[in-house]
């Protein structure tokens, strides 16, 4: 882990109010892993104050490329969304624990929203046929969809799901992936990013199904560090609560850790 | 080279610039990314008699150049950070000033009298924004009988330099500055954070998981040093100023206001090289106007006629 | 069309969104730039007996998301208002709320009696963050005796609605509050600036020509915030929310925090038509969620069941 | 006076850390007057918070532009040096009282540092030869001189002044002018803008000097339309001490009633 000034190569609008950005930067490029995210400060002046986190959504190591995506949000995400090419980045990272793979065949990743990001990247790590790797992608409409296959051209086989319909499945992306599971899906384990509610749901259903489930949870981050514990998230650990901090300990959990 | 050295009472350094209370851990994660340049103490995070779980999240929230924070004392208590924590942080080879607090003046007492009894402890700090348990939650930091009784009980445990930990939110700090020298603190530290809330909007309650939380940052700043000031006028304690310091100017603000040295608090998760760069700025200041010492600018603002009015 | 009307106990207004004292002028400044849509009433700056000229310059500086000034209640003195200022007010179409001043409890006095005899007026608003001479200096906001015996005073001598604006440089606001209340206040203003200094690292003196000055501005939000709710949760009297409300997002944090209507001060300052985009903002919030009033949102963050704990 | 949103139509750094600034907007180009300024509001975040004054150096009436010059200090002018072609920008303006020339020739314009811009738009506007018009202009070095002949390229007759001699004569713009005094220059009346001291050091030797002086000031500023009082300068009037604001009574002021 290093602080770092990372140079802007691209910076893409690929939806409405979503964002592709390629930094380089040679050292986060080598040792980033799917699940960890860097810490970037937006701004010189002091608002918006704190550094903003976002998951690694793919490396470059031979071209010392990192890739993110994000959704311009607030203050923060509309800076960022004025980045020109060439502009330096202070970035802190990679930062947290990556997700762990066991390597049980196959591998189910669902993705809700912009938690596609950790997961574009763990799909990428895990290579493997489309009989290995299944990635489930749901959002509200296919407008806030983003064009997954153009940054993963082989991999996981792709399953797209819309609240709406307008794109893929219609319905929740817990919908979706039960349905599969009926249709005789088989995970070896599962990796999921997204909306704490749809995290919830997916938790509370796996206390019945039981498979290998890790999670990414966010929360609001002051140092990213582990330093201020202001990112504590509850674990409940052989019966006993404790803190844990998203961005040492986390983002990534397991589903049966997390008080939810 | 223009030195850095301050001597608060007894407690000697060789930089100015303290990691203030909560904001560094327990040193080691700062430990890739900093060298130790410029790095006077290490204020550990407070510790607590017993191990605290903290609050519920969210635990912060940013707020217009400041956040607000109600991490709830989370500690691994006083037992483990003397078997655990304690040894890790003599790795760090700068002096190190203990934060302690309690519910009730005799927690605060035990916890004096252990660290009293570990080698290595430059100095103690008593966080005094705790609510006194057995005075219906009152801040022992609030009221200047309790709070010179307490430092009166934790100077007794404790034979190394003590330090007063003030709140800014009473009516007079300086008050509460005279309690703590008449108690027998001999250095001020000023200030913790302001009390605060955030409404969410969406869901129409506070933000917080605790509802509350303390404001921190670069918002503060003018109330702390204007509370430096007036505490510099009303005691001849030296000071530890604290609040929104953010760089080089900030930290000279503190200086001139009457602070001997600074804690750099919220700085460090927005550039956790803040406080090397302060160093290196400070070095600079002194060399370009002549100085040999920062010393010679402790308090310098006072020296003009005028009387200080409420607007 | 959802309502913006609000009922401050006897003060009914056709919207909650004031203009903060002091930060508009006597009105004509912002003339040319403002519609009037949405503005609820108009607080004057604060006047005093006689004539006051102010403070030495500077008087204003800019700190990270707030600024500090020192104006020292600059104003033509109570009888050039009533002659010159007055009349001009009445050209502004919504009620007038007259902000007083003293250095006795009898300046207070004065000024309200006199005020009573003029038509017009719709409330008094009594600015507390004023030193009383003869009791060497300290705030009227500063001292619940203090507070109640002077509400009281004035109480006597004007029948109209009466607002007690407090300060917030003290340790329980909540308790000024009350006091406000017992003297005969029906209405809460809350909060003053908050005290604070910035210094000239350059003359190495403080900057402001009265050294120091009163922290507005969005810096202070959260801290205002926190104040309107102890408030509302300690007493049943009606509070106007002020500090470093700058956007429709922020009037709502008050709101929900327990203020009936919201002041709009330094953001007048940045963007002069913050009172129309508000008003505008807070129909479009209402209508979206289907209330009618804004007044079903007053206090509503109070409904969760947490206590509110220091951290 | 309006609040309007202007088009930014050049930015160029014309000097290190002196940048000329071209806004399109037909109603401020229409009436702004020299000595008047412009209001602007430099970002959308609250640091810097509050909004920064320029003075008017000039205006085009029949294109819609108005001229700024301004130096990258702090915070402020940093985002300001940032704008891109078309960006828009947030102005109030025209405020203040302007410049009062009473035909008086020859008029004699002394600018010191960024004091230049008011009174290359005052010079522009008195029009006239050479003979009618001075302009007696000081900075450090040659290197902080802004070039005044493109943006003026016919009109007073200018005479540079270094502290270091760098670029036309030696030592302080009130020397200068004292030794042109000299020389037999017989000033119709004086117009200056620029550093505190400067200005006051002016107006001493004008007590002997006597002629028609006036002066634009400085002031920290919060509203720049007269509503908070923050932007006061003490002035003395018929022996009486009083406040005025710079933003509206002022900038200019007439010498002797500035206590200086
Ligand atoms: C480990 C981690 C990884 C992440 N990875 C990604 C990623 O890959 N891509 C991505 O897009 N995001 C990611 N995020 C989220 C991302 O960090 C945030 O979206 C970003 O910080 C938002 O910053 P902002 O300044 O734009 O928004 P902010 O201004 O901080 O606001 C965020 C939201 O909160 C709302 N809000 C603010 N104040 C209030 C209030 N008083 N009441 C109610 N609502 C309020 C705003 O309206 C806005 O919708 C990640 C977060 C974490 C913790
Ligand atoms: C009527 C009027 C007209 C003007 N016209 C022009 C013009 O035409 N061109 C032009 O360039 N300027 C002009 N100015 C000045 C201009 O407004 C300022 O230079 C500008 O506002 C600076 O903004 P900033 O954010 O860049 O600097 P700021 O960040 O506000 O800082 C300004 C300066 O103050 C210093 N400073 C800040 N804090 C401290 C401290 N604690 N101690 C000591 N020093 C400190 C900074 O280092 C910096 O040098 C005018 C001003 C007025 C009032
Ligand atoms: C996340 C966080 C945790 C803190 N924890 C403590 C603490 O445990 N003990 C303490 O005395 N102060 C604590 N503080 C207060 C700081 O030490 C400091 O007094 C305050 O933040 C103001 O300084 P700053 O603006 O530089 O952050 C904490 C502050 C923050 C932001
Ligand atoms: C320039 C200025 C002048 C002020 N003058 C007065 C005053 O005369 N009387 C008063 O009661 N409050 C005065 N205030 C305080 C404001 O009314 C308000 O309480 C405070 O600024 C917080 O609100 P804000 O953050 O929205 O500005 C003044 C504030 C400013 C910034
Ligand atoms: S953000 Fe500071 S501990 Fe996680
Ligand atoms: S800046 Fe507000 S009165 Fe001049």
């Amino acid at each position: 882990m290093k602080q770092c000034s990372a140079q802007v190569r691209e910076l893409e609008e690929v939806r409405e109010g979503f964002y592709y950005l390629a930094l380089e930067e040679p050292y986060l490029a080598a040792t980033a892993l799917p699940g960890q995210f860097l810490h970037l400060r937006v701004t010189t002046t002091f608002d918006p104050l704190l550094r903003r986190p976002f998951s690694v959504a793919g490396t470059s190591p031979q071209t010392g490329i990192v890739r993110l995506f994000f959704r311009r949000l607030g203050t923060g995400t509309k800076l960022l969304s004025c980045l020109r090419r060439g502009d330096p980045l202070d970035c802190l990272g990679p930062l947290g624990s990556p997700f762990m793979p066991a390597g049980k065949s196959p591998a189910v990743l669902l993705a809700g929203g912009t938690g596609i990001a950790p997961l574009l990247f763990l799909a990428e790590k895990l290579g493997g046929t489309g009989d290995e790797v299944y990635l489930f992608y749901g959002a509200a409409t296919a407008a806030s969809l983003l064009p997954v296959e153009r940054f993963l051209p082989s991999g996981p086989r792709l399953f797209y799901v819309t609240a709406d319909g307008s794109a893929g499945e219609t319905g929740l992306l817990t919908d979706a992936f039960r349905r599969a599971l009926e249709k005789g899906l088989v995970p070896g384990e599962l990796f999921a990013c997204g909306p704490r509610p749809f995290l919830a749901i997916l938790a509370e259903e796996n206390r019945r199904w039981g498979y290998p489930l890790q999670v990414s949870l966010e929360e609001n981050m002051a140092c990213g560090l582990g330093a201020c514990q202001g990112c504590a998230v509850l674990l409940q650990k052989d019966g006993k609560r404790t803190y844990a901090r998203v961005c040492r300990e986390g983002p990534v959990f397991c589903d049966a850790e997390v008080v939810w | 080279m223009p030195s850095l050295k301050v001597k608060l009472g007894l407690l000697e350094l060789e930089s100015p610039l303290l990691t203030a209370s909560g904001t560094f851990g327990f040193g080691e994660e700062y430990a890739p990314l900093m060298a130790m340049e410029g790095l006077g103490a290490l204020i550990t995070k407070t510790i607590t008699l017993e191990p605290r779980l903290g609050n519920p999240s969210p635990r912060m929230v940013e707020t217009p150049a400041g956040m607000l924070n109600a991490i709830g004392l989370q500690n691994p208590g006083l037992e483990n950070f003397i078997k655990i924590e304690l040894p890790r942080l003599h790795s760090w080879t700068v002096p190190l000033i203990v934060s302690i607090a309690g519910e009730t003046e005799e927690e605060y007492v035990t916890l004096a009298r252990a660290l009293e009894g570990q080698s290595g402890i430059a100095a103690l700090e008593l966080n005094l924004s705790c609510p006194n348990v057995k005075k219906g939650g009152i801040l022992f930091g609030m009221d200047a009988a309790l709070l010179e009784s307490l430092v009166g009980m934790v100077r007794a445990a404790w034979s190394g330099p003590l330090i007063a930990k003030l709140t800014p939110n009473v009516t007079a700090i300086e008050e509460l500055a005279r309690a703590a020298a008449r108690g027998g603190a001999q250095i001020i530290s000023a200030i913790n954070t302001l009390r605060g809330m955030v409404i969410d909007i969406t869901a129409r309650r506070p933000l917080l998981g605790n509802l509350a939380g303390g404001l921190s940052g670069p918002a503060i700043r003018p109330v702390a040093v204007k509370m430096v000031y007036d505490i510099y006028a009303a005691t001849s304690m030296p000071v530890i100023g604290v609040g929104g310091i953010m760089n080089t100017d900030d930290a000279l603000q503190f200086v001139l206001a009457g602070a001997a040295a600074v804690a750099v608090g919220t700085a460090n998760f927005v550039e956790p090289r803040t406080i090397p760069r302060i160093a290196a700025g400070l070095r600079e200041y002194l060399a370009e106007n002549g100085l040999h010492s920062l010393q010679e600018l402790v308090g310098a603002a006072h020296n003009s006629g005028q009387r200080t009015e409420d607007s």
